[in-house]
């Protein structure tokens, strides 16, 4: 196998495969080597401040190649986070990324001052300004460049360690919004959360889910997710962490000459849990077929 | 009884159409039938599919033989229409054993089951040796089902909405709180809102829901128990009737 | 069969199923009856002033459930189509729609004037302001309230018939787009043309379209078709008419329960010629059953 | 000759591996078979699959058995692969006749092919009658398929780039502008422009080219010619050769 190690910024990760924040459990049996032997980091669940109970009615919906998700953020807060799950996580020998869900100043300083005297035990903030699945909060703060580079700035002053900005797709202009991230100190972004979709349920006649719409993820996506890759990585010089509808390793390599270090994988993995294996596969053939020593070789070379 | 949270490669080797669009299916896979438990269950996808339908479907276990495991497939939409179309000696991915089963029973067994409900009972049967069998079907569309299941488990006792098949009725009519019976259930919500009702004390129903990933980790799947949401995938399906809360 | 006839303001179709702009062609075999017998009109390939040679490289590209698109407006321009085209097309029984595609002013007008005489001749101008394939006009007129105004005014003081505007899904505020058009004279949305996508060819390492993004359509967009149908759906008075991934009825009745009166179909046809006929019995079907007598009924129950 | 432009349900009769990924195809249906004529093509779709792959995959005619069209199908990537990996007795969705084929030789035909450029030179041959038929293959991985069309086509000229099978080079040095022959091409972009360098004079040369609709709808698949861009799949998929601009 071919040395698939990557570095964005300070943090080095054996692969470039990142599991995505809400598409992998706290359970223990899922931190088992072969599944996560080729797997670089975990982002947690999203984390909020307080417990969240999620969204009421049907949370998931597949569609053509893709998912709807409308989980809302359910989770057991900072505090669990940090008492219960952290320890827990601790000695499965996966990297973990704390993924920070935005909700309001208050909150989010909380959290970061919970997160700092842990700071060890994590490779890396993920500053979730993306959700599409909660009513008042996170996305709102994603789509302006103003209020993303606020959340970023309140962050950025109380932690040293690595920061990622979890952008959305939805920002009308996703270039200043990245730039405003790197200007108030993100150390790469993380491009993107999920789309906004929305399904009908014709024998109800009615929305399928509670909210309405709800995150729209999955290869069906790819070719957006590319294009946005695409476009950010021309406007900041920072790293990017690819990140929507990655299913093989063609798809991780068109994000990675597209200009991003790494990629990040969810509703994939939903499919086949091998799928990182695959791709780790895919890559090291490819690489060994064209002489490329490091993956880093390959960033950005299709611009 | 461990969820083994993997993907594996099985053949079939057996697919039999046994009632209206309901297909009988075997398939080899060693890994999984030497470890899974009645109640858990496994998730199917066809490799020859494409990235469509991405998702996998899950089903119950209806049975261990040797190398194989049973499942009892109801064509309800487009994956379940693709998969009983397959044929022996084609290949499938298996996931599983998924989820938590049903525990031994503490005193004599129960089975009541809502047509494809049927399929863990009859595993947890196997099991844990034969009960009363009870089984609740719509109509007379159901007949060819019935009598499958009737050679399986002799001891059934059917019940149909209009009477066409078995007694005319509610399934549940023979149930009592009071009996020192463990009932094991599994149909629709409706069929085990009602035995909560009943106040069946020792009850543990089996729970539906869509699912994403079938191993814990989206929070796709859950149900309102009493305390707080619960994944059917992995907390589950087996579920305690009264934790369960029937208008969540 | 049930009655499928809907209505668009004054526009009478035999059934809500259009065929989109640019996924039909001018060939007489393409045109009999067994093809488009369940279809209630045909939109034409974008027109344009002068001729449009398109553009060069890769054109199409399949992607999981969907295609990307970078044909760049490639016609004969409003000469031809009026003169050669036109002709051809009367008598094939099928009501036409012309999609007049925005580049500059001056050959918008002159378009518009040039059809003025053939107004009896078509059923509906469809104002295209959302092709995403060529460097100047169209899209970038389409993604702005004011210009996409500006345009349908244009159009409106020249022009008696039914307007449809055909919007895009890169507008930042979709809402605001449509109340535009509405308050300009438009008496219908198309909403809306292909979404940016990429592809990467990584054998060659660079993207796949010499324009590097390309229109993204298909089955895979449809959730996000369908959520847009539903924003501006909310926002305007006029119909709508869905577009974006439409390939079974159900997939037309969501669209119907959003709020729109009919829709248009493109990609799905090339995977199943029949797939206007499998619609219309599908949901004949379903109107059959539930004792539903006209489409319209249905516009926006979901609601 | 024309189109026919139309979906149908055809059966598979016959899959054979005929070379390294080279697979031959027979699938009945009367309705393509009766109107089909060399040079023409057909898409190819399995209803099988789910929404994806979402496209149907073009491939010549390479001949009609009755009811049957054959197909020689080389896998180079998913929907092939998927495609070799039927059964005789699956369905295909096929839409067909689609294109412009040859038209009838003036004088002797030479059929010039790389490797499955083959296919609709066979179908060709059939039609036309036997003539110089010269095959150029890269490689001695090609052995298997060069034994099957010789089987077909006695009188196969064979050529490789490594010299392993047949004579070493190029299978262009035998052709000369000055012979009074009606060529008919079909392979890989550089064997073709070489022939319009060569100034063949009386050469019809099949294109390939990406297609999404395959049906002249969507001017996906345009080629550069001498009188602006044509759709291969509409105008072409047969050009003369002087028509292509070769580095449009
Ligand atoms: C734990 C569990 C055990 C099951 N056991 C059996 C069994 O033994 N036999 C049997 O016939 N069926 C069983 N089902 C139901 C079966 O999973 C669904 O009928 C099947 O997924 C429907 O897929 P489809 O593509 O045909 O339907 P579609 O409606 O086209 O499916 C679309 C999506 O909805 C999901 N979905 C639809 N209905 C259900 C449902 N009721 N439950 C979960 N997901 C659903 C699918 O997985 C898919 O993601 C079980 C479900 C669960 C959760
Ligand atoms: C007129 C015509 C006749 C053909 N005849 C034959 C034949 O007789 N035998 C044979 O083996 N092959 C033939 N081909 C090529 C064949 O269509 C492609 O190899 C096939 O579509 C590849 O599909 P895939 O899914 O395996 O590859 P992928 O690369 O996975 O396909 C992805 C996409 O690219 C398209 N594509 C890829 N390569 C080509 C290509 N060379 N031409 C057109 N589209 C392509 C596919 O249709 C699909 O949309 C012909 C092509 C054309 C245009
Ligand atoms: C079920 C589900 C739950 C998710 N939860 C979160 C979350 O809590 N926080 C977050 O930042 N992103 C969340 N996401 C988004 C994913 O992390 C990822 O950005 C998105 O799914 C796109 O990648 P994919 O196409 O590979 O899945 C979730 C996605 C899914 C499907
Ligand atoms: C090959 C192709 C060409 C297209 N050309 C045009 C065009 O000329 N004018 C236009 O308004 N839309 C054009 N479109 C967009 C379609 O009309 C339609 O809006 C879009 O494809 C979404 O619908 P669908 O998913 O059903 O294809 C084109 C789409 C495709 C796939
Ligand atoms: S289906 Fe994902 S947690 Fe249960
Ligand atoms: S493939 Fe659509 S025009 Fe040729």
């Amino acid at each position: 196998m071919a040395d698939l190690s990557v570095k964005i910024g300070s943090v080095s990760l054996k692969t470039p495969i990142v599991i995505a924040s809400g598409t992998w459990g706290y359970d223990e049996e899922l931190w088992r080597d072969d599944l996560l032997g080729h797997v670089g980091a975990v982002c947690s669940k999203a984390i909020t401040d307080g417990k969240k109970e999620g969204n009421p009615g049907v949370r998931v919906w597949e569609t053509p190649c893709g998912l709807l998700n409308s989980i809302g953020l359910q989770n057991t807060g900072i505090d669990d986070f940090v008492d219960k799950k952290l320890p827990e996580l601790e000695g499965r020998g996966v990297p973990i990324i704390a993924n920070v869900s935005m909700e309001d100043e208050k909150g989010l300083i909380r959290m970061v001052e919970r997160l700092v005297p842990v700071s060890d035990r994590i490779t890396a903030l993920e500053l979730n300004v993306s959700c599409p699945n909660v009513d008042h909060g996170c996305m709102s703060w994603g789509v302006s460049p103003v209020l993303t580079g606020q959340a970023v700035s309140m962050v950025r002053s109380r932690w040293s360690g690595p920061l990622w900005v979890k952008m959305t797709p939805q920002a009308p202009d996703p270039e200043a919004v990245g730039r405003a991230a790197q200007e108030s100190g993100a150390d790469a972004l993380v491009v993107a959360n999920t789309w906004l979709g929305m399904a009908m349920d014709v024998k109800a006649r009615k929305p399928v889910f509670a909210r309405k719409v709800a995150g729209f993820s999955g290869p069906a996506v790819f070719p957006l997710s590319l294009r946005l890759v695409w476009q950010v990585a021309g406007a900041v010089s920072i790293p990017i962490i690819g990140c929507g509808g990655v299913s093989s390793w063609e798809d991780l390599l068109s994000m990675v000459m597209a200009g991003a270090s790494a990629v990040e994988v969810g509703t994939g993995l939903f499919r086949d849990l091998h799928m990182p294996e695959s791709i780790c596969k895919g890559l090291s053939r490819y690489m060994e077929a064209e002489g490329v020593k490091h993956v880093s070789e390959l960033v950005g070379v299709a611009r | 009884m461990g969820r083994g949270v993997d993907d594996y490669s099985a053949v079939l080797t057996s697919v039999e159409l046994i009632g209206e669009d309901v297909v009988y299916l075997r398939a080899r896979c060693p890994e999984l039938a030497c470890e899974v438990e009645p109640g858990q269950f496994i998730l199917l996808r066809d490799p020859a599919w494409g990235l469509d339908p991405l998702l996998m479907r899950p089903f119950a276990v209806a049975g261990v033989i040797g190398d194989d495991i049973e499942i009892l497939l109801q064509v309800v939409g487009r994956g379940t229409e693709m998969l009983a179309q397959r044929k022996p000696g084609d290949p499938l991915v298996v996931r599983g054993p998924m989820g938590r089963g049903f525990s031994k029973p503490s005193s004599s067994p129960v089975y009541v089951a809502g047509t494809l409900g049927s399929a863990p009972l009859l595993f947890a049967r196997d099991r844990f040796g034969a009960g009363r069998f009870v089984l609740g079907v719509p109509n007379g569309r159901w007949e060819s089902f019935v009598l499958w299941l009737k050679r399986r488990c002799p001891e059934l006792e059917v019940f149909s909405d209009d009477g066409s098949l078995g007694s005319k009725g509610n399934s549940l009519k023979g149930l009592s709180p009071d009996e020192d019976v463990s009932v094991m259930a599994c149909g629709p919500g409706p069929m085990m809102a009602a035995m909560a009702n009943m106040g069946l004390k020792d009850c543990q129903v089996s729970m539906e829901s869509r699912m994403a990933c079938g191993i814990g980790a989206c929070s796709g799947c859950v149900i309102e128990t009493s305390s707080g949401k619960k994944r059917v995938c992995a907390d589950g399906p087996v579920f305690d009737l009264q934790e369960v809360v029937w208008n969540g």
